[in-house]
């Protein structure tokens, strides 16, 4: 009955060809064929969404594969629907669509705008398509069509020797988790002879080493293309290519796809208790981890960038402790809370960056410091960034608050359960809120507030730009509220038993936890210090950096923890210099065998062809030979070179040593 | 895995690749502290093939003495610089 | 009788190759393409004439499983018959050879050095291909096998490189020292022939050796066929090229005019693997079920070896050979699992292959033409000049590398699944990471190719450059679209190849 | 115990180098040296057989002593090679052996 659904994956692929035939051709550079797509692909999915809801009557789950198609032997194509794919669905069209929209204005002076709308547009297909895949193969498929997606639009500004490096980076690091999830996607095919994912889910992964093994490799995948420590490297440089697809990238695709891969395989997370384990860990410490280098950064793209990464850490972390209590045996929101947070997120994150692009747009920089003052220039920039960074520091009741703290409460009951070390990481989770607050803030006041401080002369985007941003503040205030006013976000989406709660219930719950007060207490104090120390500038920031511990930190935060110069250090000495040493040895050593052998050869063929000269000589002198007998002349049948003698002894002997391996092996 | 087994795989590499030096080195001297290292390393394996005897007549012979004698021929034909 | 199309494939280049080189340099090329074209026809006919019954099945009877079939008695005392005939491991090559050898010859349209003997030497080795991939005599196969190794030193010791001396004498020799140890084997098989024929009499019949084969595995002993075996992965190892043997490969690719790297690397690689899957595992299952790791190491070992020097190369084209050799090991690899889908995605691979290292020596070519270097360093953000160089590079390189949705990826999962199947029996799943880190390697250096060659700014010096001119476009168009064709849609060329992999899976009984 | 054949294989492979060596070479002290790398190859076959003839623990007594006269032998023929390059040397001022052609 989702038949209809395709549509939603097909517009944006038709999209692309026509893009590319027709796209130079039109005035915008294919932009309407884009925009139409990307409405077709939004109003289909909001319907089929719906048509979900309907049928699962709020809660439970539906789950329905359409459109089979064989591809090669026994792998099947098709779609899955789901609350989960249904929801991401609906998201990952609005978001495409509002940024198609606002790059109408953004892009509009750039040359290559064919390229630009056929990639984006090849992009969402990649993100719908990974989606809604009913097996692990179309899955990786798309999945890696994202990756060659966003090559293609980090790179996007070739010219930019930063822009082409920041691509390579991108692809070659989520490259690395796409193999290990390919390792572990033909791992299941080899125990569980399918890759459909419904039948993954039901029958998941025999005990045994694999079952730890399989959701490892999965999340390695996920760790990559979500740019989770230890391969986050690449997002921050990410966005080097064009604002919109920073956002596209941050907001609705790509780091997304991850949490969603981690979600789609949580029946196989949550049977394994090291996997769960691991998951969390990896979480909660890239949340705070990213948050941290986000203090210090001066790009106001940067410091978005860590940001994402430190919210995507809290989405894992969210799963990582669902999956530990399913495994457990308990029921958990953990799931639910991890979705709602990556719906949330994925508003206000387009917001903000879209602000920042309309900033940019205006100002002609990326750095914070010639910035300040925007606010009476650009109110509406200003205001939805305000938006946007009130969601993103979770206070109420703006979107981020309502699932941060569903995540935290989550984190907290599993430490509940297995004690203090994951306690731990729901402080470190808390001192994120504080450092994102903080951070979020800073970036607001240091744009917005004050005085200018460049050489700058901005102007408010054109309403192309701005329309979009009034329509993502909006969501960023209401997202979290709506699913509140219907009775949880566990009515949409969910895993395992259903969650059945009324408003009411919900926010008794959600405001009479101490938790909740101790989470909002730290994102209100780094509001507070954000505002002292950048807006009043009581305080001088240069009081973090006065002690010699404090420059420690931020020369350590600034190089972003060595970790991208160890990784340069070791691609560039360990990788080339065992490809140098492979170079050399075959150039050297094989290439030397075997000209060796050659000139063997040839030693050999001029001692041959010497004796045979000399032998034909022989043979017409033959019986003068015989006849005088000169010593002389049985001296001349000789090169006199003692290597050509040894050379000949050699072959000799190989020929007796062969002669007799063929007569003792009973020969032929 | 038996330690004998280790040892003589060792001692094969180090006289693998000796031998392999003692053929490409491109200075003579070097040459010959390769054919000591291999020679050395031959009568390692004589004491794990239980010939204690042998291995301290390669060591005193072979080992002490061949190399020397190399080394005077090196230097009586040198010739100006060497190959 | 049926219509002797094989036999035409054979025909049409010789008479095509004869009146190139007679008509002389005016009509060259229009002749030349004109029996290209007509071979490429006859083969997609047959092709064709393939795809609706999937009827490769290995059949009992002696005719009825190869298509095209063919045979004439030639020297009877000897067991020496002239049979030809295709299935699905040898059709998608025919094809692929006469597609290679028509862009080949389009792409040199503009050859002004001794135009006549040029195009009629490439028709002649796309015979000669031809003939060894349809020929089931197996001293039919030698001669063809031998005959390619002519026109190919030709070309490349007359229009090749400064250094084509060197290159053409270390190909001729290197490739015919294989052939040379294959010739043993050959008649080693010839003369234990006997013990199994019918009347007692000895044979070169190819089809006989394969039903010997499947009636009773151990039609010969193993005492004989683990040397055999050898012997004939020595001589197809070193044609393929696998490491450690393949050191003539890169001077020769190098060397040779680029018509000559396409054939080379496109069709005379495949004569290596072709034979691989036709004789090592169809005629000695048995050696293979023993000897199966060998396989395996060498592949492996070239994919990771050759992806690691590719890292350290400067000269564009000697990268594209490396990366040749590196991806030619997933063939070996594929053959090693014994598996239905490592078999299969075998077979694959020697077609994309085929079709993705055209496109990269054509490219190769192009850039040398319109720059005048091949030097990577001395490249740098052709984009800008060369949007249509561009676009085709980073198609063809991003299928090279594996990118679903592009041929490469199919073939090279394939290979990947057989392996894990294979590895996960004898609990050595471990292992396949080696190759995994074979292709993050490849992945790095087409990366950091394409961000030298293509992308950052432009120098001073290639201002001026023009993108590729039409006669070297059409040939690049073509084979990109069929890269894309047949990643997305990879059924026509896999349904022809799945049952015989299946067969071979059968025979050698593996996992 | 190590299997003979590893013993064999070190041996020939020994060998094989030290034939390379005296065909590739061009100098001649480099050859003789390739020579003895030979003539150990072969001493230690002699070596490896004894070890595993009839009785485990104390082998053939004959291979060593085989050996223990050729290494004798070995070191007396390095004397006597050096001694004729010493001599060649002083009257050609060389001992390359491409040269080295008096012999014909």
């Amino acid at each position: 009955m989702f038949e209809y659904a395709l549509l939603i994956v097909a517009a944006p692929l038709v999209a692309f060809l026509l893009i590319i035939i027709f796209g130079r051709w039109t005035r915008q550079g294919g932009a309407a064929i884009a925009i139409a797509a990307l409405g077709t692909s939004f109003i289909v999915s909001v319907i089929l969404f719906a048509q979900v809801l309907g049928l699962g009557a709020l809660g439970a789950p539906v789950s329905e594969e359409v459109f089979k198609y064989n591809w090669i032997g026994p792998i099947e194509f098709g779609l899955l629907i789901d609350n989960v794919s249904a929801l991401m669905m609906v998201l990952v069209s609005f978001l495409c669509l509002i940024i198609g929209i606002y790059s109408l204005g953004y892009m509009a002076e750039d040359k290559s705008k064919t390229r630009y709308y056929a990639e984006f547009v090849l992009f969402t297909a990649g993100m719908l398509g990974t989606v809604s895949a009913n097996n692990f193969l179309q899955f990786l498929i798309f999945w890696e069509t994202m990756g060659l997606c966003s090559y293609l639009l980090i790179g996007f500004w070739y010219e930019k020797s930063e822009a082409a490096s920041a691509a390579k980076k991108a692809f070659m690091v989520t490259r690395v988790g796409d193999m290990l999830l390919l390792i572990g996607i033909m791992a299941i095919f080899a125990s569980l002879g399918t890759f459909n994912i419904v039948e993954i889910q039901a029958r998941g992964i025999p005990a045994g080493a694999l079952m730890h093994v399989i959701p490892l490799l999965l999340f390695a995948g996920a760790v990559g293309k979500s740019a989770q420590f230890p391969l986050h490297i690449w997002l921050p440089d990410a966005m080097e290519g064009p604002t919109t697809v920073s956002a596209l990238i941050h907001a609705a695709t790509m780091v997304k796809a991850g949490v969603f891969l981690v979600a789609r395989s949580f029946p196989l997370v949550a049977a394994s208790d090291i996997a769960s384990i691991t998951v969390i860990c990896i979480g909660g410490f890239t949340a705070i981890f990213a948050a941290s280098m986000a203090l210090v950064a001066f790009d106001i793209k940067r410091v978005l960038a860590y940001s994402t990464i430190s919210q995507i850490g809290y989405m894992i972390l969210g799963l990582g402790a669902a999956a530990l209590l399913f495994e457990a045996g308990h029921a958990s929101h953990g799931f639910t809370a991890s979705m709602y947070h990556l719906m949330n997120h994925a508003f206000f994150k387009a917001l903000l960056f879209l602000a920042a692009g309309s900033v940019i747009h205006a100002v002609g920089t990326n750095d914070m410091r010639v910035m300040g003052g925007l606010h009476s220039k650009m109110k509406i920039t200003s205001i939805a960034m305000l938006f946007g960074a009130l969601a993103l520091s979770g206070i109420p009741p703006f979107s981020g608050f309502w699932s941060k703290d569903a995540i935290l409460h989550e984190v907290f009951v599993a430490g509940e359960m297995y004690g203090a070390i994951f306690t731990f990481i729901w402080v470190a989770g808390v001192i994120t809120a504080f450092l994102t607050a903080f951070y979020a803030f800073r970036l607001w006041f240091m744009t917005f507030a004050g005085k200018t401080r460049g050489d700058i002369h901005p102007h408010e985007s054109p309403r192309v730009m701005t329309y979009p941003l009034i329509a993502l503040a909006v969501f960023a205030l209401i997202s979290g509220m709506l699913a509140v006013v219907i009775g949880g976000f566990g009515h949409l989406v969910t895993f395992g038993g259903t969650v059945h709660e009324g408003t009411m219930e919900l926010l008794t719950e959600i405001f009479t936890s101490p938790l909740t007060y101790i989470t909002l207490f730290a994102a209100v104090a780094g509001i507070g210090l954000a505002y002292i120390v950048y807006c009043k500038q009581r305080v001088s920031s240069e009081i973090f950096v006065s002690t010699s511990v404090g420059r420690g930190m931020q020369k350590l935060l600034q190089n972003r923890y060595y970790l991208d110069a160890a990784y340069r250090g070791f691609a560039l000495h360990v990788g080339m210099g065992i490809a140098r040493a492979a170079d050399w040895f075959d150039r050297n050593v094989i290439d030397g065998v075997v000209n060796g052998s050659a000139k063997l050869g040839l030693l050999v063929a001029r001692g041959s062809d010497a004796v045979d000269r000399k032998g034909v000589d022989g043979a017409v002198d033959g019986i003068a030979y015989v006849v005088t007998g000169s010593s002389n002349r049985a001296r001349a049948r000789q090169t006199g070179q003692i290597q050509a003698y040894i050379a000949a002894m050699v072959m000799g002997m190989f020929v007796v040593a062969l002669i007799m391996l063929i007569y003792l092996s009973g020969g032929w | 895995m038996e330690w004998d087994l280790v040892w003589f795989l060792a001692l094969a590499i180090i006289e693998i690749v000796g031998s392999v030096a003692v053929v490409l080195s491109r200075k003579l001297v070097h040459s010959a502290f390769w054919l000591a290292v291999t020679l050395i390393t031959m009568s390692g394996i004589y004491i794990l093939l239980k010939s204690e005897f042998v291995a301290l007549i390669q060591l005193l012979v072979y080992a002490g003495a061949v190399p020397i004698l190399f080394l005077f021929g090196i230097v009586l034909t040198r010739r100006g610089e060497e190959e | 009788m049926e219509f002797p199309i094989l036999s035409l494939l054979l025909i049409v280049p010789l008479i095509g190759t004869v009146l190139t080189i007679a008509g002389g340099k005016r009509y060259a090329k229009w002749v030349s393409v004109i029996f290209a074209l007509i071979s490429l026809i006859l083969s997609t006919v047959l092709v064709l004439h393939f795809l609706p019954d999937s009827f490769i099945a290995f059949a009992p009877d002696s005719t009825g499983r190869f298509f095209a079939f063919e045979m004439y008695s030639w020297a009877p005392s000897l067991g020496l018959n002239y049979i030809v005939g295709v299935d699905g491991l040898s059709a998608p090559l025919v094809f692929l050879t006469q597609l290679l050898v028509l862009m080949g010859l389009i792409y040199s349209w503009k050859k002004e050095e001794r135009p006549h003997q040029f195009f009629g030497l490439i028709l002649l080795i796309g015979l000669a291909i031809t003939g060894v991939f349809i020929s089931l005599d197996l001293f039919l196969f030698f001669i063809f096998w031998e005959l390619v190794l002519i026109p190919m030193y030709f070309f490349i010791a007359i229009w090749g490189g400064p250094n084509r001396h060197y290159a053409s004498i270390k190909f001729l020799v290197y490739t015919h020292v294989g052939s040379v140890i294959m010739l043993l084997g050959i008649f080693a098989l010839y003369l234990s022939s006997g013990d199994f024929t019918a009347d007692g009499a000895r044979t070169f019949n190819m089809i006989l050796y394969l039903e010997a084969a499947q009636t009773d595995p151990l039609f010969l002993q193993m005492s004989l066929q683990i040397p055999l075996f050898i012997a004939f992965l020595f001589g197809f190892g070193v044609k393929m090229p696998m490491v450690p043997f393949h050191t003539w490969l890169p001077d020769a690719h190098v060397e040779a005019p680029t018509a000559g790297s396409v054939i080379l690397a496109g069709l005379l690689l495949k004569m290596g693997g072709y034979g691989i899957f036709r004789i090592s595992l169809g005629i000695l299952p048995e050696a293979t079920k023993e000897l199966w790791w060998l396989l395996a190491v060498f592949g492996i070992v070239s994919i990771v070896y050759a992806a690691f020097i590719c890292l350290a190369q400067t000269d564009l084209k000697r990268l594209v050979a490396y990366s040749s050799i590196s991806h030619m090991g997933f063939v070996l690899l594929g053959a090693a699992t014994m598996t239905e889908a490592g078999i299969a995605g075998g077979i694959f691979q020697m077609f994309n292959h085929g079709l993705i290292t055209a496109v990269l020596f054509m490219l190769a070519g192009s850039v040398k033409h319109a720059t005048g270097t091949r030097e990577i360093p001395q490249l740098s953000g052709l984009a800008k000049v060369m949007p249509k160089f561009s676009l085709i590079l980073i198609i063809g390189f991003f299928a090279s590398m594996g990118m679903p949705g592009l041929n490469g990826f199919v073939s090279e999962f394939l290979v990947f699944l057989g392996t894990y199947k294979m590895f996960n029996m004898i609990e050595m799943g471990k292992l396949i990471i080696i190759p995994l880190l074979g292709i993050i390697v490849t992945a790095a250096y087409y990366l950091w190719t394409l961000h030298r060659v293509t992308l950052g700014e432009l120098k001073e010096s290639l201002k001026n450059v023009v993108d590729i001119p039409r006669h070297e476009a059409i040939p690049l168009a073509i084979l990109t679209f069929m890269i894309i064709l047949f990643g997305l849609y990879p059924t026509p060329v896999l349904g022809v190849i799945w049952p015989h992999a299946q067969g071979l899976t059968g025979l050698l009984g593996g996992p | 115990m190590i299997p003979l054949e590893y013993e064999l294989a070190l041996a020939g492979i020994l060998f094989g180098i030290g034939i390379f060596g005296i065909i590739y070479r061009k100098n001649a002290i480099i050859v003789l040296m390739s020579v003895e790398i030979i003539l150990n190859a072969a001493i230690m076959n002699l070596v490896a057989f004894s070890s595993y003839a009839i009785n485990p623990i104390t082998g053939d007594p004959g291979g060593q002593v085989f050996a223990v006269l050729a290494i004798a032998i070995a070191a007396g023929e390095v004397c006597i090679g050096l001694g004729i390059y010493i001599v060649y040397f002083r009257s050609r001022k060389d001992i390359n052996l491409e040269e080295a052609t008096r012999l014909r």
